[in-house]
């Protein structure tokens, strides 16, 4: 019975096709001008078709290192560059070595895999020859174009984030905020060490974000002031702050006494609903009358916290949290790796990145510490000095790390909510930070 | 024209920049801790804003998962029979 | 172990980037020409630097009316002009707080929120002085360009709209169709009404699409017509379509007697499937015939139902009523909130817009109402007149509001899916009226 | 209350907007450049009026076919021409039939549903006259030039379709991953077949990926090749893979004996997850080395299989088995549809595809089932020739064939994991193929 | 050339759009009746269109769903033993 | 110039394509079958890799789901005693 359906099928479309035999011709005229023209075809023997198929393999473009292949840009050819050897040879499989540890920490070790792995990815599809998708006709330049160089997918992710933001403990204890300030000498910190270093000063700056602690603030920060830099800027920014767990622990421990760690914090107050209401709003109108530059960031953010906090747009608020953002991760962070080709990556550049990073992390959480010892000091309340560390932001990763130092120090000493006051803080204050730079450089 | 000293312009920056955001987070902590007093006096209980009911759309979506709970506790109580 | 892990990395990396130091000088070479060239800084003493900062608060560009600040559009420069003394002080301060009272409104009273929650943000966004987010490169206009210039987004809207609409109530008591085109008297009697108040013609058709109750038919048509207006266009439609229980329910009363209002209409019969499956085709195959104007929007609105009448993609008809609308609901929504800009929305247009709008939603709840009587009068079946409201669409609103009256008037009187025919009819009706515009100015 | 809550309303409204009655004019003043210019409106009589909609109606442009209507194309003007009095006419009706007949073959006999319900819907818009749906302006258009020129969705539903590709039956028993390449003799064999018919070389390669007998794969290829033809042959692709059930016995049973099909295979061994894990890459790196041009396509499928298989990005690799694949789903069969225009579709052309694809699937099934049987005489353990059907791909369609047709030939005797070896092989396969005949026309 | 009497020009579209808006309507009411004839006249049973088994992509999906409902009811038998 | 034979062409196209796909499988069922083994070898037991806990926002998802779950059993447990 089946086969009767395709023979009747196939019938009808054979009976319709041969009724415009005669059409076909009209069309044939009217379409003549138009019809897409191929590349003439010129005939080869086998042997020519071999030889001319094995200058297209992969291995050949790497190991002629002086075929005279171009660099792929989105932005198109006149960003791109004939490749040098190293460029077009070792370079790629240095960096796709650098891919497969990234994927080792991403799964093995729980480095960030969310983002991790779609950057390495892109990383890894950035650095084939010949394939060229970085370009402005590849994957991953269709994606760069349509949401990193005009910063909408980081955008879209801070409305995620915002969407997935609790600000009740910050607005129980409204002064811990104020360590989410602290912590941001880690960006202006860096930020000297990078013109030390040598860096440019906008470059430097684009590269002190870092210390800001948030993905999407760095990576549209690096887009407006350094695009080149992206990529490096990116995985940076989320190798550090998958390695929070390991590089704050220390200097929380150097920088405070045994009595100091294991200071008790009362239990919160509770939080009108009211009050998480009007909080994004609050923190909106702040940043339009002080600093309009940090409003696209802190913008989307709030408009996020804001839809979760209505409680009459769930379905909206939902999407951002989930489909939304994800779909956007997948491309924000293949988007990123395009920047992870060699001939960006593999520059001095990005060696001093990472040992900025390094220091920018370690400056931030350093100074919450100090900031938040302060303020015990002239605090009614008392205040465990750790909580400064999750100033840093990194949400909600350096919030546990300080509750997990705390219940080390003093078992039964639950800090994790007082610790996203200065979490979530230090979202709000990296915005703002990066505000100031946009501003200067504007 | 002097060579400029960049360190010192980003020690500047630093400034500037740990200034603007101290201020920043300053007065939000003052009209944080403004807002909840007026909210505390005004709207005492916490039972604020009349959530309106969810859009109807989404109903069906809800009588979906409600059915399937119901098809698996109609399952077991077959089974156990 | 962890530590031991970062050093290993680190010490990967580090040598990975040491091996390219000479490399590096070949980059150098090549890449002389593309580097992005920074803008030259300029050393600025502190004073210098904290004055210049002040300059770019959002307050002082609040206060100082004659800046020179430039209004933002998507379609950038060609549609920008330099904004009045008002347009950029008092003209946003009054923007925001109307975008206060749409939240109030939505939030508080459950108008619309879906749409009007992400509405009044993006105008709230549209609105921050200095920051262009309305312009091409910010956030509001990118969304704007992606899909509400080229009228993508409002026909997403539509197919999962269509793929959420049941025709069964329409199908059982098909005659009911006439009542939604009756109520698009709406649309052409404030038509009449806009020119009176001195609305040029095109500008007043897009104006009286008000009148059909429907969010993306509106915008599709303001888009086209009258782009300048679509924010105060949009914000009137979904404002009316929340105020439809208090609008219609007196109009309803007094063009009814209380015996009509009790009428009891008998049950539905049952729909078979196949007049499901094909209503959504019939529709469309009747639009290409006399309207293909309107094909656009029908077309789009009856691929949703077809989908989800098909019973076999339901894969994707799920996505068009979940993921994909919510979606496009936020981007649509930051879209046209973009043209809540003050220089936009702040003119006398607007006042007009307003009061044309409440006018339309009038007078096709009477046409309706009045249709409905006439009908009642020449059918064997009894028909209630109340169920002529719905025929203004809102759906699924103002179905809802005939039910509520009619069961006041006699408990147990369920006008619902009595409603319902006119209601899903009145979509189909505007859709035509549409199509009837667009084709007149063409 | 409510109606209390209104007439506020209004009334805020009213008096912002009165304030700015002054204000308005000098909006008026600085507005005045960039107004939008409506074209000027020439009043009419109401039968001019009359007339002239009568002249915009469907039936009049499918009768007059003289009225120098354009046909429309994504790519704008310069690759539309005047249509033929049968494109504008008889061969809309034909092409609106054939929609028919692909909506009755997706619902009623359940072929490819997914795919054909938005290709043909998309054909249906693309026939509509008058409408333009297909052009640069058009929603077709739209959705064609943002995911289909660039060939960014057919890599999305790739990736997806990678993320929910398990390859564990390959592992357990690599080698029938041969049986995937000798199915690929679908597409060369049926290249000589379309050249022998007269189509041009290029052509003739864009056509003969059918037989790879996977839609994405043969978009891109089309897409990249021969776009004019894109419409026919996602068409005859999807249809084809919908009669795998229909096509492939009769086949398997001409080519192999009573025995042969009753062969039983052992039970598979477990496959480690590591070896899963690392699959993607392999395959990756191998077309890295060997064939670049493939990387897209194998670069896509690899990442949403490693995104799948890490474990560590379940949102994101949920969200590309879902609400990603499915978005893009609906947008690839609409863009597609765009392709089913009669000035387009009813050429010559479409039925020498048709017949060819026919031939592409007929002989890929050959020679999958003719290796398998020389693999069997080869092999210490037993083959079941029937398996090889499962190499031309059509996942997972082809494999419960060869399941079906297995267990009527010895009840019990499940081939499904066996035949899922060739099965996803033919995936890779067929995107080498892809590879090969793109790096000879690049 | 006489000024244009917008107002006259205004209440044609309405006479020309009624019209247009009614007779399309009109006109689906009449094939939608007739079409409803035909339907229960070849196809009385109201069991039409066979729905073929939903794709193979969901259902591992749908098995998870099952699985969760399933390990919810074995917990609550644990539970009560 | 003589004229082109285009199926001698498509021929040679066959043998290059094919020969190309079957290096490509034939490279890759040896790598495969290489990594097999030496898997085998180096993590004999099949619980490779930490599958590190699920990232953070996913759980209140997951409790959601967890809640409707329990919410039935509850639901049933009242409904029998
Ligand atoms: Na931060
Ligand atoms: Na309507
Ligand atoms: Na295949």
């Amino acid at each position: 019975m089946r086969l009767k359906q395709l023979l009747i099928s196939l019938l009808f479309i054979l009976v319709s096709l041969t009724t415009m035999i005669q059409a076909d011709e009209e069309h044939k005229g009217a379409n003549e001008a138009q019809t897409t023209a191929h590349k003439e075809y010129h005939p080869k023997s086998l042997s020519e078709l071999g030889v001319s198929f094995l200058e297209t393999t992969g291995i050949k473009a790497i190991v002629d290192t002086n075929d005279g292949e171009m660099s792929s840009d989105p932005a198109g050819e006149s960003k791109e560059h004939k490749l040098g050897a190293f460029e077009s040879s070792f370079g790629r499989i240095i960096m796709i070595l650098i891919v497969f540890l990234l994927f080792y920490l991403a799964i093995a070790k729980g480095f960030e895999p969310l983002l991790l792995i779609p950057i390495a990815f892109g990383g890894l599809l950035a650095n084939i020859p010949l394939a060229h998708m970085a370009g402005p006709e590849g994957m991953l330049g269709v994606i760069y174009n349509m949401g990193i160089a005009n910063e909408f997918f980081p955008l879209l992710i801070f409305m995620g984030v915002g969407a997935m933001t609790d600000f009740a403990p910050l607005l129980a204890n409204p002064k811990t905020a104020l360590l989410g300030g602290a912590a941001q000498f880690g960006i202006f910190g860096s930020l000297v060490g990078a013109v030390v270093l040598g860096f440019d000063i906008q470059d430097a700056s684009a590269i002190s974000i870092i210390g800001g602690a948030d993905g999407p603030t760095s990576i549209f920060i690096a887009n407006r002031l350094a695009p080149d830099m992206l990529g490096a800027i990116a995985v940076a920014a989320y190798s550090y702050m998958a390695l929070v767990p390991v590089i704050q622990p220390p200097i929380m421990r150097a920088l405070t006494t045994k009595e100091e760690r294991q200071i008790k914090m009362g239990v919160q107050r509770r939080v009108h609903r009211l009050e998480k209401l009007l909080f994004p709003i609050v923190v909106l109108m702040l940043s339009i009358m002080i600093l309009p530059e940090s409003t696209p960031l802190i913008g989307a953010f709030a408009f996020g916290n804001f839809a979760k906090e209505s409680g009459v747009v769930d379905r909206l608020s939902d999407t951002m949290q989930n489909s939304l953002i994800n779909t956007v991760t997948i491309f924000l962070g293949l988007g990123v790796g395009s920047k992870l080709a060699a001939d960006k990556f593999l520059v001095l550049e990005s060696l001093g990145i990472m040992i900025i990073g390094l220091l920018a992390f370690s400056a931030g959480t350093a100074m919450g510490v100090l900031m938040a010892k302060l303020m015990n000091k002239f605090s009614k309340e008392p205040i465990n000095p750790l909580i400064g560390a999750a100033g840093v932001s990194a949400v909600p990763m350096s919030a546990r790390v300080v509750s997990k130092v705390g219940a080390e120090e003093k078992p039964g000493n639950v800090l994790l909510m007082h610790a996203m006051g200065p979490n979530v803080a230090g979202v709000i204050g990296s915005a703002v930070a990066a505000g100031v730079l946009l501003s200067i450089f504007k | 024209m002097a060579e400029v000293n960049y360190v010192m312009e980003a020690l500047k920056f630093m400034v500037l920049g740990m200034g603007v955001v101290f201020l920043f987070l300053f007065i939000l902590v003052i009209v944080v801790e403004l807002q909840a007093k007026l909210i505390a006096k005004y709207f005492p209980e916490n039972t604020p804003i009349k959530t309106p009911a969810t859009p109807a759309v989404d109903t069906e979506d809800e009588s979906r998962r409600v059915a399937a709970i119901i098809a698996a506790v109609t399952e077991f109580r077959k089974n156990k029979s």
